[in-house]
């Protein structure tokens, strides 16, 4: 691949030839609303260099002009705005982001624009400006933080703008499985992948670029005596080959959790504008591997000296990349500061490319091995760079020969590599520092990570390929896989000689954090000043916050902290590492369950005959339940719901109970756990009826309540609220395994296999007696209150029917298997006609229940006790039960407890709201005075007026009393008379009749 | 006296809308079909009954009880395995089906049953991108070497519980899975299910058709 | 993060639900206990040994085949060691209560 | 040197060279007359307080770590004192007083910015439930306002109010709740407790208890044995560890919190909102990212990392309210080890063992109570008694059947 000056056409910084892009497939972008070309194969940031743009970004702090620093995702500096309306998102890595036909990116952090910002005064502060300043000031006065300090830090910091609005795309989330999971598909994960598969495992190789290669793409050389891009496409094929194998480019292993479990992000069309129909935008997959392979190379490191933050100033491997990925040339003349042979190699790419080097200034002198000659060498350093918002005019070098001024148009630095270990610290483990190659390097991987190539510090090609082979092949064999690996490819191990340097120490501002704006001064201050640990640093300077998470400054900033302190690096130790491994979309973490699929959605089996009628749902847990029924001219729900309770009260109606829980419970045993669940009795309950229960949880406080019938010796069906249907369920296998395993009982939910309906009213036997086969006697003696069976129904179905009743009136409720629910409610409007029956809803339910005192979910708290419900009396005293000893503790039975009462407003007019506290008539309203609340309200029809039910202390023995409804979020104070909870019927004469 | 119909309507009558939807033309990657009216009964054993649950099983189904984690195939039903000690006699064909009167006969003292028949909801899934859209679903890994067919889990979709089993391959030699959902679940998993489909294009039957 | 259930094998931890540490055993509970009694049930519902290393506890694979399950895990690495079944999942006899 | 704006300009002239450490970095003494384990928020207020309340400063807090390692420096910042159980109530009022001084106090900006709290309500009952919760604030004397749909879009229109799977139907709301910069709180503690003599001794890790007649004397560290008149545990996360040194079994598990930040982005959240259906709850850091979170992960962990479940739980709930977060980036993903209590509220005590006083379980709650936790701890461990305002954070309520269970779930820790 010969490079040449020569440039095409608009693109100032193109490479005649050359590099992996397609130039018959050029695109135009817009930056900064400039319309600008690159070619299908340019990321953003290559397309920008190779339209000589040097000037990208502004820094978080300061302001400062940056350019690109890096050619993927560890950039700090080139981040841009990407994409408009709905779909812009903030700090799009130029880097990493795939160049496609009219993509639209905007600079970020600069007001008006990013030539002129006039936030870059915050520079001329920078005096003040120094790390934790904003901990010493802005204290006085005390309001004024909140009015005007901190909304002018907010608008200062921040970086991009995101959209504001609902994200248009979508997203989803799957699952995949294998034996080996390669991280990186470089030349260690290529063939690492290579020996695993050819073996015969599972194997699935991610990486996070477009294309598979890694430094290959940018480096090439030699692997078994062919082009390296040759090897590479012979191993994609043999990859691609074998069925065993799955390849997934775009594709960024961002987490490692527990038991082999990879949290792992697929940008499924990031690269196109927007997705085609049907697609998503990126994919979250949960990949489950036996073992996995990381070979997600090594990151290059700045050196840290005045001006090495000025745009062109970039690292030597991305140098090499964009000249040799993608042809595009960062500088026409470009110095470099180096101080390892790595970055000496970028001499041949500049050469080859046809660009001139200005210059190599290594603090060695020359690099240990290669031909460099025709090369200007300077030994010393970098301690100025000359220039403007445009980029780099000149280094100024302190060397041997004293202080010279070289002309140059890019910088290429390179301070050595550190492994991208990120990956095997995720479960906290700390990675060991090597002094050879002055990096820290993995150690204490998670269980079945192995660690390879640049990514554990083996850094030349050579040693990438063996130890990613014998990775492969070790993983494969652990997880089972009985084949051959096969050899391993071989390479030539170049020379690795460093010697370290962080930080040329003159004056001038040095960065270390790009886009943190943290200087070594900012570190030395922060030693100074007792923030020595690393983690302090971190946290006093941001040092390693930014969208970098510190990859390309964390290790040089805690080395400028070990030389302040006089500590060794390994001692000084770095910060924890934290996933993701690079940043994910909220979107993709979230995947489909957004809108209206946030949660299942539980449909009653009367759903879709209550919508035809036109009802109100209203969400119980997941379920969706008719609220109510509203008739054409009502107007206020309130309206419907009084009608519906008066239909019941005078008429007949029914409503969808199925949502119920039901427990089926089986066994011969099935009575004595009952007996221990429940705190009253069961096992004396006679086949054919019903009871009320109640169960507590072991620490005494109720639990849940609901109703119990006994359908055959060894079979009772249980109800559960809606609400605790889940957990009741899960309580009583842990009663039937783990309490009492020596019981004979099976339990089964059979809450969906029935549709139950309420049937409710004075008419309620009439319209039984139209359903039901004439045969069956509905009589209050052929069918008791209490009582259970089994009925023919005309037409030819058999229904469960039940007395009982939660509204008050004579009651029964009909079980038909699930299938029936529309054709029973149908049924039931058909065979009410005559006595004007009426579909009633949720809040109806409610309405009844409160007149009848019933309590339900409100009251049953989690704090209340059967004693405070009015139910205590229920409490066997002949067996034990659960709950029942610790249901006995002081403070739960101390008399000043709130029990349940009725609440009723003085003024028949006033309406009653829940959440309004009890304080004693002419108390004022304070700790001392707070008796308790109201639980629940609704508009009595029957008694004409708000009522309801409250927990207030002594309340048992108040009835009668005047106190006052104390409500100050709704600014009302009126008078209310404490009662009987029971408003409707006390003596039961109705649902008995 | 009026007259009572007693129709059976199917949890998914409003949500299988049979035909072809989502991306492309040509052959779909995803095939779904939903049967109502299915006989589903839960049977658990008694407490150290299980030698006589397999023997009234071999002799009511003419199978024995299904082995952890498979699908045992019986004259007139599949047994399916759903738990320690229990599984789900299951049935396309009820009136072929041995009834719960007969079952209760035949396990009587021996296992503890419960009718689920209405308490699940079955859907079927196969095409040559069923794989594909079932990992979005559910986390098993449903590799030939580990879920081949015969092969039954009760896993979460969604966080809700199935019954999930492999069935013999489709017509074009590709996967096919059956699943019981809970009924009340049904709608909504059922759009997941589409919705997980579509960018391989689904092809889905009208209610009772399909396999 | 996968949990081991004897019966079904390896699942997604989000099948299961968690209550804690499974050494507690409820205690018996005599009607005529009075506070000895209270002080047991006191220490088996309140106090925690809460140890950093493995420990036994009771998992639910609730979304799955419905057991109860007794697991070795610990709680620095989150490693399950074993899992093995509650006494009474399934239908396999045990003689005596809380013979565990 | 005092910090202010005068102070650092003169610092700049010297290129800011004169600034000394925040705090002295002591060696050990022999003897203290308390020690404080634990230098989180909790320990380092507490020996504040000491000090400047109660007179006793020769008091030593031990850290295992670096000061704020703990849960205070990693957790979403909330403050607010919406409580509605009696206990709670006036505690968690006291604190917010607190922190309305605490820079002021302090002389140090921990950034106390009282944007305010939004918790989101789906539902009427839940709307009841916090009518409830809000009307016994407004009698406690503190600020709590109910909002309906219409009053929540003019707050924060961004919300997801068109195609949610459970319609947003108001809030309660506390102005005066928001955030502080929690490292700030630690280090403004630590600075302020060294000035007034108090030894803060990092890198020091207790391992043991010394006991002479049942009586705490000392503890043995990593850095040698110290001895103490008196010995006050806050140690968060690690309350049952060092409590078993004691012999000591406690009503606590340690449970994993996790928490998530985004990239920086410009102002986009005006204060505190949390989400009624789902787990989630969020604000913005003055830096601009997203600071979020949501439920536990569920299990007794000490790994001080979390698992994936959660976050993708955690950023569902977000998206169903604010699908506009879709394209933000979360950044990073962290965890902190709870001291979750079997009834989810603190207990400040002695123990059963003579000299060691217990400042423990917090849950996901106590970054908000630090003021006022460190000076009731210091009233207890001065006086020997309760402070007026943590009467019922007693250990033997649990005894009693007296829980202060905010949440009514029980003993259950993974639950609150
Ligand atoms: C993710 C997350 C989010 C949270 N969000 C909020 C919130 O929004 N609002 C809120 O009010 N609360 C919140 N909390 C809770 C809050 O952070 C804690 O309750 C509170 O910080 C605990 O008190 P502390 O600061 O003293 O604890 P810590 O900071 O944990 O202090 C305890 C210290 O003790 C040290 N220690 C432990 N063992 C030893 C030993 N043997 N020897 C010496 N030292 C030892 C530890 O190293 C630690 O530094 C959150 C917590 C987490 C993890
Ligand atoms: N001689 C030296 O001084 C020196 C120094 C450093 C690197 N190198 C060269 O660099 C190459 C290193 O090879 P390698 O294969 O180890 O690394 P590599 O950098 O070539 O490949 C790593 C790959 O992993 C991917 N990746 C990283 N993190 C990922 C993640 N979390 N998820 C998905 N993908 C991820 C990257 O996109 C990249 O393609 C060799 O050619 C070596 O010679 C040489
Ligand atoms: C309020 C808050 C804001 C944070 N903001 C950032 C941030 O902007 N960038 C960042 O990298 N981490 C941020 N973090 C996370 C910390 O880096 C760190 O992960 C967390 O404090 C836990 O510490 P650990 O990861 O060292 O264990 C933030 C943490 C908190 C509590
Ligand atoms: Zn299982």
């Amino acid at each position: 691949m010969e490079g040449s000056t020569r440039t095409v056409a608009g693109q100032s910084h193109r490479l005649g030839s050359g590099g992996q892009i397609d130039r018959n497939a050029p695109l135009n972008f817009t930056f900064d609303g400039k319309t600008m070309t690159g070619f299908a194969g340019d990321t953003l940031a290559s397309a920008l260099v190779a339209n000589g743009v040097r000037l990208v970004g502004r820094s978080f702090k300061y302001h400062r002009p940056r350019g690109i620093l890096t050619a993927g995702p560890e950039e700090p500096n080139a981040l841009v705005e990407l994409r408009t309306g709905a779909r812009r998102e903030a700090n799009t890595r130029a880097t990493t982001a795939e160049l496609y036909d009219g993509l639209v990116a905007q600079s970020q952090n600069r007001w008006p624009s990013l030539r002129n910002d006039l936030m870059s005064v915050n520079s001329l502060f920078s005096p003040i400006f120094v790390a934790g300043f904003y901990y010493k000031t802005f204290m006085w006065p005390a309001k004024f933080w909140e009015a005007l300090y901190e909304p002018a830090i907010r608008r200062a910091a921040g970086l991009g703008k995101t959209a504001g609005i609902a994200d248009p795309d979508h997203y989803d989330k799957a699952w995949a499985h294998c034996d080996v999971l390669v991280v990186g598909g470089g030349a260690t994960g290529l063939a690492a992948a290579l020996a695993a598969g050819r073996a015969g495992a599972r194997v699935i190789i991610c990486d996070d670029d477009s294309r598979l290669g890694g430094r290959l793409l940018s480096d090439g050389g030699e692997i078994d005596g062919i082009d390296a891009l040759d090897w590479l496409q012979g191993a994609i094929a043999e990859l691609s080959s074998l069925p065993n194998v799955r390849i997934m480019t775009r594709t960024a292993v961002f987490g490692v959790y527990d038991g082999g479990d990879f949290g792992v992000l697929e940008r499924v069309n990031d690269h196109l504008p927007q997705p085609p129909e049907h697609q998503v935008r990126q994919r979250l997959w949960r990949i489950s591997a036996k073992r996995s392979i990381v070979g997600a190379g090594a990151i290059e490191r700045p050196i840290v000296f005045p001006g090495n933050d000025r745009p062109a100033v970039m690292m030597a491997s991305a140098v090499r990349t964009y000249v040799n990925r993608f042809a595009a040339l960062p500088g026409k003349r470009i110095a470099l500061f180096v101080n390892n042979d790595d970055g000496w190699s970028t001499v041949d790419a500049i050469r080859r490319a046809g660009a001139e080097v200005a210059a190599v200034i290594d603090p060695r002198g020359k690099a240990a091995v290669g031909d460099y000659s025709g090369v200007r060498v300077v030994q010393g350093v970098v301690s100025d760079v000359g220039g403007g918002v445009d980029g780099v005019s000149s280094v100024t070098v302190n060397g041997a020969g004293g202080i010279q001024k070289i002309e140059a148009d890019c910088l290429a630095m390179s301070g050595g590599w550190n492994p991208n270990l990120a990956l095997s610290c995720f479960h906290r483990g700390k990675p060991a520092w090597r002094d050879d190659i002055a990096a820290f390097v993995p150690a204490n991987a998670p269980t079945g990570m192995t660690m390879a190539g640049a990514a554990n510090g083996d850094l030349s090609l050579g040693a990438c390929l063996r130890t990613g082979h014998a990775a492969g092949a070790m993983a494969a064999a652990e997880a089972g896989a009985k084949g051959k690996a096969g050899n391993a490819a071989k390479a030539s191990d170049e020379a690795f000689a460093i010697k370290p340097l962080w930080h040329v120490q003159v004056k001038g501002k040095a960065f270390v954090d790009f886009q943190h704006d943290v200087t070594a001064s900012d570190v030395q201050l922060a030693q100074r000043e007792g923030f020595e640990s690393v983690e302090h640093l971190k946290r006093y300077t941001t040092l390693g916050m930014a969208t970098d998470q510190g990859k390309t400054s964390n290790v040089t900033g805690l080395a400028i902290m070990a030389d302040a302190v006089g500590r060794s690096i390994a001692d000084t130790g770095t910060t924890v590492y934290r996933p993701p491994y690079a940043p994910v979309a909220i979107g993709a973490l979230a995947g489909h369950n957004r809108d209206e699929n946030f949660h299942a959605t539980r449909l009653t089996p009367s759903h879709h005959w209550a919508a035809e009628r036109g009802a109100v749902f209203v969400d119980t847990g997941l379920w969706k339940r008719a609220q109510w029924f509203p008739l054409p001219g009502e107007t206020d729900w309130l309206q419907s719901v009084t009608r519906e309770v008066l239909a019941v009260r005078n008429g007949v109606g029914f409503c969808d109970v199925s949502t119920l829980g039901k427990v089926d419970v089986r066994g011969a045993d099935a009575g004595t756990f009952l007996d221990r669940v429940y705190i009253n009795a069961f096992a004396s309950l006679a086949v054919g009826k019903a009871r009320y229960g109640l169960m507590l949880r072991e620490d005494g406080i109720v639990m849940d309540d609901g109703t119990t019938s006994r359908l055959a010796e060894d079979h009772y069906l249980m109800t559960t609220t809606t609400a605790k249907a889940g957990p009741v369920m899960q309580h009583l296998e842990f009663c039937r395994q783990v309490l009492w395993p020596e019981l004979d009982v099976q339990l089964s939910s059979a809450t969906d296999q029935w549709a139950q309906f309420s049937i409710a009213g004075p008419r309620t036997r009439d319209l039984l007696q139209a359903l039901v086969d004439p045969s069956e006697d509905m009589s209050n003696e052929g069918f008791p209150f209490m009582g259970v069976r089994t009925v023919k129904l005309r037409g030819g179905m058999d229904a469960r029917l039940f007395r009982i009743s939660f509204s008050g009136e004579m009651a029964f409720e009909i079980a038909v298997p699930a299938r029936y629910g529309g054709a029973m409610a149908r049924n039931l409007m058909i065979a009410g006609e005559p006595f004007g029956v009426t579909p009633y809803g949720t809040e109806a339910l409610g309405v009844m229940r409160i007149e009848k005192g019933h309590v339900a979910g409100p009251e049953l708290n989690g704090t209340t006790t059967a004693g405070d419900l009015g139910l205590g009396k229920m409490a066997s005293k002949k067996k034990d039960f659960i709950g029942r000893v610790l249901s006995q503790r002081e403070a739960l039975t101390a008399p000043d407890r709130q029990v349940v009462v009725g609440i009723r407003p003085l003024d028949k007019a006033r309406r009653l709201r829940s959440g309004a506290h009890i304080i004693p008539k002419g108390g004022i309203p304070g700790p001392e005075t707070d008796q308790g609340y109201v639980t629940s309200v609704c508009f009595s029809p029957t008694q004409n007026q708000w009522l309801g039910l409250g927990l207030v202390s002594h309340g048992a023995e108040r009835h009668g009393e005047i106190v006052k409804a104390h409500d100050p979020l709704r600014n009302e104070t009126y008078d209310v008379e404490l009662c009987s909870p029971v408003f409707y019927d006390p003596e039961g004469v109705r649902q008995r009749a | 006296m009026p007259d009572f119909l007693w129709n059976s309507q199917s949890p998914l009558e409003k949500a299988v809308i049979a035909g072809r939807h989502g991306a492309g033309k040509g052959t779909p990657g995803v095939s779904l079909s939903h049967v109502g009216d299915i006989a589903l009964v839960q049977v658990m054993a008694r407490r150290g009954r299980n030698a006589d649950v397999a023997k009234a099983a071999k002799k009511l189904f003419g199978t024995e009880t299904p082995a952890m984690l498979k699908v045992a195939n019986g004259k007139s039903a599949t047994l399916i395995w759903s738990g320690p000690d229990q599984f789900l006699a299951f049935s396309q064909q009820p009136r072929s089906a041995p009834s719960l009167e007969q079952m209760e006969e035949a396990f009587a003292g021996t296992a503890s049953l419960s009718n689920q028949s209405d308490g699940r909801c079955l859907i079927r899934i196969s095409g040559p991108s069923a794989n594909d859209a079932l990992a979005k679903l559910t986390s098993l890994d449903l590799h030939d070497s580990v879920f081949p067919v015969g092969a039954a889990a009760t896993t979460s979709i969604d966080h809700t519980a199935v019954n999930f089993w492999r069935e013999a391959d489709d017509a074009g030699a590709n996967p096919a899975y059956a699943m019981l959902v809970f009924t009340s679940f049904a709608d909504t998993l059922w759009h997941l299910i589409v919705d997980s489909s579509l960018e391989y294009g689904v092809e889905v039957a009208a209610i009772g058709a399909g396999h | 993060m996968r949990i081991a259930c004897p019966f079904c094998g390896a699942r997604d931890s989000g099948e299961f639900t968690y209550l804690g540490d499974a050494s507690p055993k409820r205690p018996a509970a005599p009607l005529d206990g009075g506070a000895a009694v209270e002080e047991q049930f006191y220490d088996y519902v309140y106090l925690r040994d809460n140890v950093a290393g493995f420990t036994r506890e009771y998992w639910y694979h609730g979304g799955g085949c419905r057991s109860w399950l007794i697991a070795e895990r610990s709680t620095t690495t989150h490693e399950f060691k074993s899992v093995a079944a509650a006494p009474g999942a399934g239908a396999a006899k045990t003689a005596q209560a809380g013979e565990r | 040197m005092k910090y202010s704006i005068f102070s650092l300009a003169r610092a700049a002239l010297s290129s800011h060279k004169n600034w000394g450490r925040a705090w002295r970095d002591p060696t050990p003494k022999k003897q203290y007359d308390v020690v404080i384990i634990g230098g989180g928020g909790h320990g380092l207020a507490t020996a504040y307080f000491l000090a400047k309340e109660y007179g006793i400063r020769n008091v030593a807090v031990l850290e295992k770590g670096w000061i704020g390692s703990g849960n205070a420096g990693r957790n979403t910042t909330i403050i607010r004192s919406n409580y509605m159980l009696p206990g709670n109530t006036g505690f968690y009022e006291m604190s917010m007083k607190l922190w309305e001084r605490m820079e002021q106090d302090l002389n140090y900006n921990t950034m106390v910015s009282q944007r305010g709290i939004i918790n989101l309500y789906h539902s009427d009952a839940q709307r009841d439930a916090f009518a409830r919760r809000g009307n016994t604030m407004r009698i406690n004397g503190i600020d709590a306002e109910l909002l309906d749909a219409v009053e929540i879009r003019k707050i924060l229109p961004f919300l997801n109010y068109d195609n949610a799977r459970f319609p947003i139907m108001g809030g309660l709301m506390q102005r005066r709740g928001g955030t502080a910069r929690h490292d700030a709180v630690v280090w403004g503690y630590a600075r302020a407790a060294d000035q007034l003599g108090v030894d803060i001794i990092q890198n020091c890790e207790v391992t043991g208890f010394q006991r002479s007649n049942g009586r705490i004397t000392g503890v043995e560290t990593t850095r040698g044995t110290i001895g103490a008149g008196k010995v006050g545990m806050a140690v968060a996360g690690s309350t049952s560890r060092v409590a078993a040194m004691a012999d000591l079994r406690l009503p606590i598990e340690s449970q994993v919190l996790q928490a998530f930040v985004t990239e920086a982005i410009k102002p986009l959240i005006p204060g505190v909102v949390t989400f009624g259906a789902g787990h989630f709850y969020v604000s913005q850091s003055d830096k601009g990212g997203l600071v979020f979170g949501g439920d536990l992960d569920g299990y007794n962990s000490y790994a001080q990392r979390g698992n994936m479940p959660v976050m993708e739980d955690v950023c569902e709930g977000g998206m169903a309210i604010m699908p506009m977060i879709g394209r933000v980036r979360l950044l990073r993903q962290w965890g902190g080890i709870m001291d979750m209590s079997m009834d989810g509220t603190p207990i400040i005590d002695k123990t059963p063992v003579d000299g060691l006083y217990l400042n423990a379980g917090w849950c996901y709650g106590g970054f908000k109570a630090t003021p006022a936790s460190g000076l009731v701890f210091a009233h207890l461990l001065a006086r020997d008694e309760p402070h007026e305002e943590a009467k019922r954070f007693r250990l033997d309520r649990f005894r009693r059947g007296a829980m202060i269970d905010e949440k009514g779930q029980g003993a259950q820790p993974n639950l609150h």
